[in-house]
């Protein structure tokens, strides 16, 4: 992966600002669509296995970054999560699950007419931190929340 | 082909807000059947979005994404009759799009 | 009418609730045995492990089976009866021994496996404890039907009339209550001598999480 | 004795360097979390996507007779869906009998189409016959959304269900003596985190008939009532109930009436 896209991305997302997003936006998107599977990611047993196939350098913690579950989940084959990053030149959302047996569970690559808000529902197969990952201007940033999953019914 | 999902955008204070259900088993490839033999993975793995044709989110997804999949997001901009289509692929290479209009 | 009327007030006056009282001839005389027992007959088969033979009842599950009857004051005799039959049926300890393992008793405490149509044979029954009840505080997925049991052993002590009155609960809960919730794990064969033992434990060890 | 294990409960946590009043509050958290959860999950139902299944069956014509679904009478004539979910179970002329929607679907797939409903009734749960049903019933229960239940107990057919169901509701058989009424007998009370609707009162019967069909996010399935039912038998360690079984029907109508006046809200989404 060359840094150019990137650079491109975040060209477009101060282009957005002055409202030239449908001059450029079909041309410039384009390559959103057909990023290759990142089997490498998503094979990834543990948040470093994950951030290394994704070439995440290094991710900080910012209170921009918000992660809304709830704190409990009545049943961790559905958990709802919505990732909100307030971060200008946002171009990428993931959802990681570090107790998971891959962690990696879902990325969204957000193109410069899409709000970095997205809402999902993700598998947990105990209780674990939940971390969203998200890129902006070619940097990382993180934040982390622990969701509980309890047994439900009648335990049978 | 899968069965048709189910899309809604609905534009508001110049947001379009988008949710889909698809209906997909999304097995994790972990699981056993009743026999102990294991099932395979099969999952959607890359979502596609687009506003009157063009892309404007993608997504890869692994298989711990939950069983008949929801996504809810928001496009900036949409007006009513303006066209939503969502694409998924699957890991066995299935597709489907299904398309709403903008209420 | 008027004489359901009449049942329904004297019935509040007995200090009865529910709707269970408005079962006019659900039960007892007049009740239509004949369609519920073709019912039975006609509305389940035979799925797994579990046979249908499991609809019949014994003396207990019947004298339960009509709530406004087995509450009544008519039945304070009956109830009696009931208890005393079943408290004559625990089995105490082989080798006098009530307490076990409290770690295992909680694994057992927490699975509610066993004994359903899906179930193998092979399958190891639970005790369903934390269904209805709190044991272990640190365990936030617990049941209320029946009542915490949270410092049950601080509460308790191991005194012998303390064991083997929570021995006798859980060997067969009918014995002290003739139409306990809760079932009767020993009498019924749900779980082993060695598996209440480890409940015991969980229950009764201080060193048990249910008393720290 | 309610007291004395509340007074255990106090201590302990005391001696766990808790006070009563923060296990108090660790709890509420618990329902707070759970109620969030499940406001969360009512954003998107994936119940929706099994409703336009049902429809796609209803109108797809089948069976020997080449002949979709349309013309069926679930009680307020050929062809009526809406609304009709919520007026069921009920006493039908043309087979002198009490029924719901689902035993009601077998015998129309029987005279509409001309199909033999056995392979249907006697399919296990999770098969391609059990889940035509199951989104069929859940379409059908989605046309009478927002409607209010109004269920009759006019017929003597009717009545005699009623009561029967409530009979089979307080029934305690098995190895664990359970009774639908072991779990569901009283107000308030839960099944671990599972809040239990009480099902021999208004209240809870509207909670529990209004809600499905439903979508259960514990296994990604989509049932209706039967298999509601079905598996709450599994559960008491009962035999199985036969699909539109008279002891199914008579349950059902003892729920329905109970929730008379309720609003239906289905297809629902549960645990």
């Amino acid at each position: 992966m060359t840094i150019e896209p990137v650079n491109r991305r975040g060209f477009l997302t101060r282009m957005a600002a002055f409202g030239l997003t449908t001059a450029l936006g079909t041309t410039l998107v384009s390559h959103l669509a057909h990023a290759e599977w990142n089997k490498a990611a998503f094979d990834g047993k543990s948040s470093a296995d994950a951030y290394k196939a994704l070439g995440v350098a290094g991710a900080a913690e910012s209170g921009d970054v918000q992660i809304l579950a709830s704190d409990i989940a009545e049943n961790g084959a559905v958990v709802p999560v919505q990732a909100v990053s307030k971060i200008p030149e946002t171009t990428q959302i993931s959802i990681l699950v570090e107790k998971n047996p891959n962690t990696l569970a879902a990325l969204f690559e957000i193109g410069p007419d899409v709000v970095p808000d997205v809402t999902t529902r993700i598998k947990m197969g105990q209780t674990s931190n939940v971390t969203v990952l998200v890129k902006a201007g070619g940097k990382y940033f993180t934040a982390t929340k622990e969701i509980k999953v309890t047994l439900g019914g009648c335990g049978g | 082909m899968g069965n048709p999902m189910k899309i809604r955008a609905a534009s508001k204070d110049g947001v379009t807000e988008v949710k889909v259900l698809m209906s997909h088993e999304m097995e994790t490839g972990l699981r056993k059947d009743s026999s102990g033999n294991p099932i395979p993975a099969w999952f959607i793995a890359e979502v596609t979005a687009k506003l009157n044709g063009k892309d404007v989110m993608t997504a890869q997804w692994g298989p711990s994404v939950s069983k008949n999949p929801f996504l809810s997001f928001k496009i900036k901009g949409g007006k009513a009759g303006d066209k939503v289509a969502i694409t998924w692929t699957d890991n066995k290479g299935d597709t489907r799009t299904d398309e709403a209009s903008v209420t | 009418m008027k004489k359901i009327a009449y049942i329904s007030i004297l019935a509040a006056g007995l200090g009865l609730t529910g709707s269970a009282l408005a079962a006019d001839h659900t039960w007892g005389p007049g009740a239509d045995d004949a369609s519920f027992q073709a019912m039975l007959k006609s509305g389940f088969r035979d799925a797994g492990l579990v046979k249908t033979s499991r609809l019949e009842q014994d003396p207990t599950q019947a004298f339960c089976s009509d709530p406004v009857y087995a509450a009544s004051k008519d039945a304070a005799k009956k109830r009696a009866e009931i208890e005393a039959a079943n408290l004559a049926s625990v089995k105490w300890p082989s080798d006098g021994k009530f307490l076990g393992d409290f770690k295992s008793g909680e694994k057992i405490a927490q699975s509610g496996r066993g004994l359903t149509s899906t179930d193998k044979a092979e399958q190891v029954n639970g005790g369903n404890c934390y269904n209805c009840h709190q044991l272990d505080p640190k365990e936030i997925s617990y049941g209320t039907i029946g009542p915490s049991l949270t410092g049950y052993g601080k509460l308790k002590g191991t005194s012998e009339t303390a064991l083997k009155e929570t021995w006798s609960k859980i060997w067969n809960s009918k014995s002290s209550n003739a139409c306990s919730n809760m079932p009767r794990a020993g009498h019924m064969g749900i779980l082993s001598e060695a598996q209440i033992k480890d409940l015991m434990a969980l229950l009764l060890d201080p060193a048990s999480p249910v008393n720290k | 004795m309610t007291r004395r294990f509340a007074v255990g409960f106090a201590a302990c946590l005391a001696v766990a360097g808790f006070t009563a009043g923060s296990a108090r509050a660790e709890g509420d958290k618990t329902i707070e979390g759970i109620e969030a959860y499940r406001e969360a999950l009512k954003d998107g139902n994936p119940a929706e996507l099994f409703e336009a299944q049902g429809e796609e069956l209803w109108k797809k014509k089948a069976g020997p007779k080449n002949a979709s679904l349309e013309t069926c009478d679930l009680g307020m004539g050929p062809g009526v869906v809406a609304g009709t979910y919520a007026r069921l179970p009920r006493w039908f002329k043309d087979t002198d009998k009490v029924q719901d929607a689902e035993s009601r679907v077998l015998t129309c797939m029987e005279t509409i189409q001309g199909i033999d409903t056995k392979k249907y009734v006697s399919a296990k749960w999770n098969t391609p016959e059990k889940d035509e049903l199951n989104a069929i019933a859940t379409y059908i229960s989605g046309m009478s959304k927002g409607e209010k239940v109004a269920v009759s107990l006019d017929h003597p057919k009717e009545k005699q269900m009623f009561d029967l169901g409530k009979r089979m509701f307080y029934y305690s058989a098995g190895p664990h003596d359970f009774s639908c009424s072991t779990c569901h007998g009283q107000e308030g009370v839960r099944i671990r985190l599972q809040e239990l609707p009480f099902i021999d009162s208004h209240k809870g019967a509207a909670a529990g008939w209004t809600s499905w069909p439903a979508y259960r996010v514990s296994s990604g399935q989509m049932w209706g009532m039967q298999w509601r039912l079905a598996d709450c038998f599994r559960q008491q360690r009962f035999p199985e109930p036969i699909y539109a079984s008279d002891v199914t029907i008579a349950l059902s109508m003892f729920m329905a009436s109970h929730a008379n006046g309720a609003t239906m809200n289905t297809p629902g989404i549960k645990r």
